[in-house]
């Protein structure tokens, strides 16, 4: 059963297209990779999912109802989470507390920390508890900043390059903690430059350029394909 | 909840609450011990809520130096009942609030005698009241709004006209010479600078008049204008567009420099452009305008008859000391003072919260003349303790970079050119 | 007629605040400091020019020229003030220290000039050209004039110089601009110091045109702020674009409203624009924080 | 957690208590003067604190805090103008009029970030003052209005009861402040005024969080500038809404410490009686001093008084 279709959605800016009458869908439990060279539209394209850019036109049906109107933290609260490419913490407060927000939507404040500290432990933040968000090394940002939309009890996760940035070992745990999620049968999209890691993950695979979908399938069907190879391998990978 | 987190927003605030009581508690002796009661005086100290800072500054600074010139002159004869004045100033920056405060610490800490100046009638507006609840002796020698002197304060006690009759001089002239000439309705235009002396003038001087004379002047353009602009092309070319027979600003000196030049710029002219006192009764509107305003009116209150030889001596005295000629604040703000040093003489007691009582006795019953007129504080068509005796405005024109007194004919130095 | 007159006036006066704000824009862009004190150093440059007109009869054309090495070291000096705070509190102290700045420069502006109003009338004061049936005279036309250049030539700079390239560098990403090898610090107080000198000129452009006293200041800053927003806060194009705007908005404002009430039609303006573009006319998309 | 805050408010409750009893203690009568001060301190505790709750608590740096209170005083002003109220009684009306203006304030401005935010308030204080400006008939334009300080009932309106509404009108800034401070919301306004869009993208409603921080804000921002105008006794849209009282809030939370709770409590403290006593002291020169004062200040403790928590910390 598909989590989430989208139906033949345009973004435009300023007369130059950014997402072109796309179709994507994601089944309930897996993990849909976008991949795509710069300035394919994989940003908008969660931007778009999210709230954070409005359509120009098509659909976005989440769970049977279109979504395309809500406002981004209405979608938020429906399950629909985000992270960003650039990890944005809530400098001034802790580590702990950054991760407190979104549970403190539902919960009291002594059972938000309590939650907190739980999801911390389990996201290799247990350690860092009671620093101060904006001092932490970029690892431990994007640790939080997955901490964090784990911690808003998302029905979908949209992940905006959770690994970009990073040494090699430092998104090994990263990778698994993604895993994790997907076997607690969360939906994932896994937007990522990295390679390796979304083959390792994704179930499905998209390919976006130039705002269209180039290709769509099993990640070991799609890498083969030539147009995939030209616009987007070419150089990395020859 | 067992444990808080040490860096919790809540621990912050303890900590945050601990360090400023420390603050707090170091700083209240000081708050306590903060005005400083005056020692019993042997002189007679006279408060002057000024604007020393902020854009009426300029206007503050006038008043200090007259109040300063008269001061200086009573002490060196001996003061008052062997007693010197004294004069303290507080900065009010023509703030209304602040100006409150000011007034409260001249009276209850500093102990003065009596209130003077205020410049601005907003800040008068806010003095009066208090002048009277501390019944201390308020003299107003600038602010013109009539209201002021309406609200039956009778410590409250004003010197120069009010802005109602500011423009008297001028409406005659209009009526008894510039109508006759023309024998036909003549067409006017109004420009008035919106702060509470320009409404004062429009709405108790000049509306009045052309709504009892429209059989004989048409007001087409009336409008207020903003103080600080940079630019009034825009309205002067509305003015010019309308054609009008007579001009008339209301302003204070920098809008009416500006107003000079640019009526100019834009080709702006008239049979007749005058202002209503203040800025266009000031020598600087005509060196710093570059002689914009020449032939230009000006109807204001009578400073006193410039020809006579009282009037000549003071004015050479106030350039040797100052360097410039004196203008309707210089005077007025010296004559304050002489009028204060009058009433002062019945003055006997030592306490002076009955100085002040006496004080205000003695003002009432003054009747004095000065340089510039007859002083004596009245009650008349609803005003308190105005002074009338010199209810009276005359006309200048400025003419070769001098303003001299055109109108009415009997106070004249020269005729006017129209 | 009126209405080509009013249009004509208004971008004449718009050129002027449109070189007002450009300093203030420039301090903005690259350090994201809001200066308090720059209606202060306009005051100061409009001084400078009255006194050297007063006391040596030289030209505010000419001499806003001379002191601008001058504003530039007071520029650098200013920035020397606010270089140790860290970045992330940069923001707010520094809007308390220019604050702290103008009050300083405005009250010795007084204690050294007195607070009485000075003006600087030129010789060619009350000369008038005709240009398309509109009437100006000589000092708005070349205030205007000089104003529009500079802005220019400070656009070229900009784009075209080593410096100019640099400066905009640390705009856009300090830390880029770091790891490209742009002396960050140096850049950023050169920055601070071209932006008072641009107010130190505009000052000059002004000294023959408005009057002077120490707390004038106040006079420009918010009518310096609308342009710099309306623009978009870091687009030298803007300010200029802005400044047009709002001259030509006031002078319309002026003419079919009450003169006193002009204003609001600036601010209702300046509020449309941000509702339709909430980063200004000029101004990229939000950088993220 | 209930335990600290009730801790609090007893200590705020008893705090006002204390200081309520000052006029029994010290003649107002004869020092009407330091009850001026103190006034105007509770005054600058009550505006700073209502710009804390927006510009420090929920990052929204407003430079248009005079507009609210400068409705609030215009209400203060008008309703006995025009209804032939008691000023003492249209006091809260003031309030209620600039968290309405507010509600407009927050439609438009709430759309912008950051400094397009700060400049945005600043330009719809503007508007209000010019509003008031020219709509002469109705608020009396650039003339000002004198309102009638008409004693309350039994008491009289000297300086002791202006001390004691203004000093448990500071009260109730505080309380809001510490409310706040101790509720959920002030995680969720820090979260919105660090990055709105990672809030929003947890769930947050950014719009309702600056809003709730709004309301009270202009609340308290409005009573500041009602019972200011009624301690003036004349108000006038030039020092009513005037840019300086926009700053001035900003200058003493910033001095005391931004983000901080109490920072605002303790920059009025300090740097109000400060500036009192340079204007007194040195009629023309005090701002000189003053200045130099801020500069040195915020050169070397960026983070302000009450900064100095947070720097321990890191």
């Amino acid at each position: 059963m598909n989590l989430m279709i989208i139906e033949n959605v345009s973004k435009k800016f300023g007369g130059i297209a950014a997402l072109k009458n796309l179709d994507l869908a994601v089944e309930k439990g897996r993990i849909l990779g976008v991949i795509g060279p710069n300035g394919a539209g994989k940003t908008t394209l969660i931007n778009v999912i999210t709230g954070y850019e409005k359509v120009d036109a098509g659909k976005i049906n989440y769970d049977g109802k279109d979504i395309s109107k809500l406002p981004p933290h209405v979608r938020a609260r429906h399950g629909i989470v985000r992270t960003f490419q650039i990890p944005r913490c809530f400098a001034g407060l802790t580590v702990l507390e950054n991760i407190m927000i979104p549970v403190l939507l539902r919960h009291s404040r002594g059972e938000a920390e309590r939650r907190a500290r739980s999801i911390a432990e389990r996201m290799l933040l247990g350690d860092d508890l009671h620093k101060q968000a904006e001092t932490l090394p970029v690892g431990g940002l994007k640790l939080l900043e997955l901490a964090r939309a784990y911690a808003a009890s998302p029905r979908i996760l949209l992940l905006d390059e959770p690994m970009g940035g990073l040494s090699q070992d430092r998104m090994e745990p990263i990778i698994r903690l993604i895993r994790e999620m997907r076997e607690d049968g969360l939906t994932i999209i896994l937007v990522e430059h990295v390679m390796k890691a979304v083959v390792a993950l994704a179930d499905i695979l998209a390919v976006l350029n130039f705002g269209e979908r180039l290709a769509h399938g099993r990640p070991c069907d799609v890498m083969k394909l030539k147009a995939v190879r030209d616009a987007y391998l070419g150089e990395g990978h020859a | 909840m067992d444990y808080i987190s040490p860096t919790s927003i809540d621990a912050r605030l303890a900590e945050e609450v601990a360090l400023s009581r420390n603050v707090i508690a170091l700083i209240i002796p000081f708050i306590i011990l903060f005005p400083v009661t005056a020692s019993a005086q042997e002189t007679f100290r006279i408060g002057a809520p000024l604007p020393m800072t902020g854009a009426g500054a300029a206007f503050g600074e006038k008043f200090k130096k007259a109040y300063t010139m008269a001061i200086d002159e009573i002490n060196a004869k001996g003061g008052v009942n062997g007693r010197k004045l004294q004069l303290v100033i507080d900065d009010t920056q023509a703030q209304p609030p602040l100006a409150v405060t000011s007034v409260k610490k001249l009276v209850t800490s500093d102990n003065v005698v009596a209130l003077i100046g205020g410049w601005a009638s907003g800040v008068a507006l806010a003095v009066a009241p208090l002048a009277q609840e501390l019944r201390t002796p308020y003299l107003l020698d600038h602010p013109a709004l009539d209201d002021i002197t309406r609200q039956g304060n009778d410590c409250v006690f004003r010197l120069q006209p009010t802005t109602g009759m500011y423009s008297a001089a001028l409406e005659d002239f209009l009526i008894n010479v510039v109508y006759e000439r023309q024998k036909k309705p003549i067409k006017a235009a109004y420009l008035y600078v919106d702060n509470a002396f320009g409404q004062g003038v429009a709405k108790y001087g000049i509306m009045p008049f052309f709504k009892e004379h429209s059989d004989r002047f048409v007001l087409g353009v009336c409008e207020a204008y903003s103080e600080k602009a940079l630019d009034y092309k825009p309205l002067l070319l509305k003015v010019k567009n309308a054609s009008p027979d007579v001009i008339i600003f209301t302003s204070y000196l920098t809008d009416g420099i500006l107003l000079g030049k640019q009526a100019k710029e834009v080709g702006l002219t008239a049979k007749l452009v005058s202002g209503t006192g203040a800025g266009h009764s000031m020598q600087d509107i005509y060196e710093k305008s570059g002689g914009a305003v020449e032939g230009y009116f000006s109807s204001g209150p009578w400073h006193g008859d410039v020809t006579s030889p009282a009037w000549k001596k003071w004015r050479g005295d106030w350039e040797a000391k100052y360097g410039y000629p004196p203008g309707e604040h210089e005077i007025e703000g010296y004559v304050a003072i002489q009028v204060l040093a009058r009433a002062l003489e019945s003055v006997k007691s030592r306490d002076v919260v009955r100085q002040r009582e006496e004080l205000r006795v003695g003002l009432k019953r003054t009747t004095m003349v000065t340089i510039f007129g007859p002083v004596k504080f009245e009650n008349f068509d609803g005003y308190t303790n105005q002074n009338r005796a010199y209810n009276l405005t005359a006309l200048g024109q400025w003419i070769g970079g001098k303003l001299y007194q055109v109108w009415p004919k009997r106070v004249a130095e020269r005729d006017p050119k129209y | 007629m009126l209405l080509s007159s009013l249009v004509i006036n208004g971008l004449f006066t718009g050129l002027i605040y449109g070189l007002i704000a450009v300093g203030l824009t420039v301090i903005f862009g690259v350090m994201r400091i809001i200066n308090m004190s720059h209606g202060d150093i306009v005051m100061l440059g409009m001084y400078s020019a009255w006194i050297l007109f007063e006391k040596f009869g030289v030209s505010p054309y000419v001499s806003m020229f001379l002191t601008a090495p001058l504003f530039f070291l007071l520029g650098s000096l200013i920035y020397e003030i606010l270089d140790p705070i860290p970045l992330k509190r940069r923001e707010m102290s520094s809007l308390i220290i220019t604050l702290g700045i103008s009050f300083v420069l405005a009250t010795s502006a007084m204690l050294i000039f007195t607070a009485d109003y000075r003006t600087v009338t030129l010789p060619y004061s009350q000369r008038v050209i005709d240009i398309l049936g509109t009437r100006l005279g000589y000092p708005a036309l070349i205030s205007s004039a000089i104003s529009l250049v500079l802005m220019c030539l400070f656009r070229l700079f900009l784009s075209r110089t080593h410096i100019g390239r640099a400066i905009r560098a640390t705009a856009i990403d300090r830390t880029s601009a770091a790891l490209l090898g742009v002396n960050v610090k140096r850049i950023s107080q050169a920055t601070f110091g071209a932006g008072v000198v641009l107010a130190g000129l505009a000052g000059g452009v002004l000294a023959p045109i408005y009057y002077v006293y120490p707390f004038v200041g106040s006079n420009f800053i918010i009518k310096a702020f609308a342009v710099v927003v309306l623009g978009g806060m870091e687009s030298v194009t803007g300010a200029i674009a802005g400044g047009l705007i709002l001259g030509v908005a006031e002078a319309l404002g002026g003419a079919f409203l009450e003169h006193s009430l002009k204003d609001i039609i600036v601010f209702v303006l300046f509020l449309g624009v941000l509702f339709f573009r909430p980063t200004g006319l000029f101004g990229g998309r939000e950088r993220n924080r | 957690m209930k335990r600290s805050s009730h801790r609090d408010l007893v200590a705020l409750l008893l705090c006002l208590g204390v200081l309520s009893l000052l006029p029994a203690v010290i003649d107002t009568r004869r020092m009407p003067y330091l009850f001026d001060v103190l006034f105007s301190v509770n005054v600058a505790v009550l505006l700073a604190s209502s710009w804390n709750i927006l510009g420090g608590f929920a990052g929204q740096v407003s430079f248009g805090h005079a507009g609210f209170a400068g409705i609030g005083a215009y209400a203060v002003a008008l309703l006995p103008h025009h209804l032939q109220w008691s000023p003492w009684l249209s006091l809260p009306f003031a309030g209620i009029a600039a968290m309405i203006a507010a509600i407009l304030v927050g439609g438009i401005a709430f759309r912008l970030r950051g400094p397009y935010f700060a400049l945005s308030t600043l330009a719809l204080a503007e508007v209000a003052r010019l509003v008031v400006e020219g709509w002469r008939s109705f608020t009396e334009g650039t003339q000002g209005v004198v309102i009638q300080q008409k004693p309350l009932y039994l008491f009289e309106a000297d300086g002791a009861l202006f001390y004691i509404t203004s000093l448990w009108l500071a009260g109730i800034a505080l309380l809001a402040v510490i409310t706040i401070g101790q509720s959920k919301s002030r995680y969720f306004l820090h979260a919105v005024g660090e990055s709105e869009e990672a809030a929003s993208a947890l769930g947050v409603d950014a719009w309702r969080c600056k809003m709730s921080a709004l309301l009270p804000s202009a609340f308290l921002a409005g009573m500041a500038g009602g019972i200011l105008a009624l301690h003036t006794g004349f108000l006038d849209p030039e020092s009513a809404f005037s840019i300086s009282r926009s700053v001035e809030p900003i200058i003493l939370t910033v001095v005391g410490g931004i983000g901080t709770a109490l920072g605002p409590v303790v920059g009025a403290v300090i740097l109000v009686p400060a500036c009192e006593f340079l204007r007194s002291r040195f009629p023309t020169g005090h701002l000189l001093l003053y200045g130099v004062l801020l500069v040195v200040f915020m050169r070397f403790m960026h983070g302000g008084i009450l900064g100095m928590v947070r720097r321990k910390r890191l």
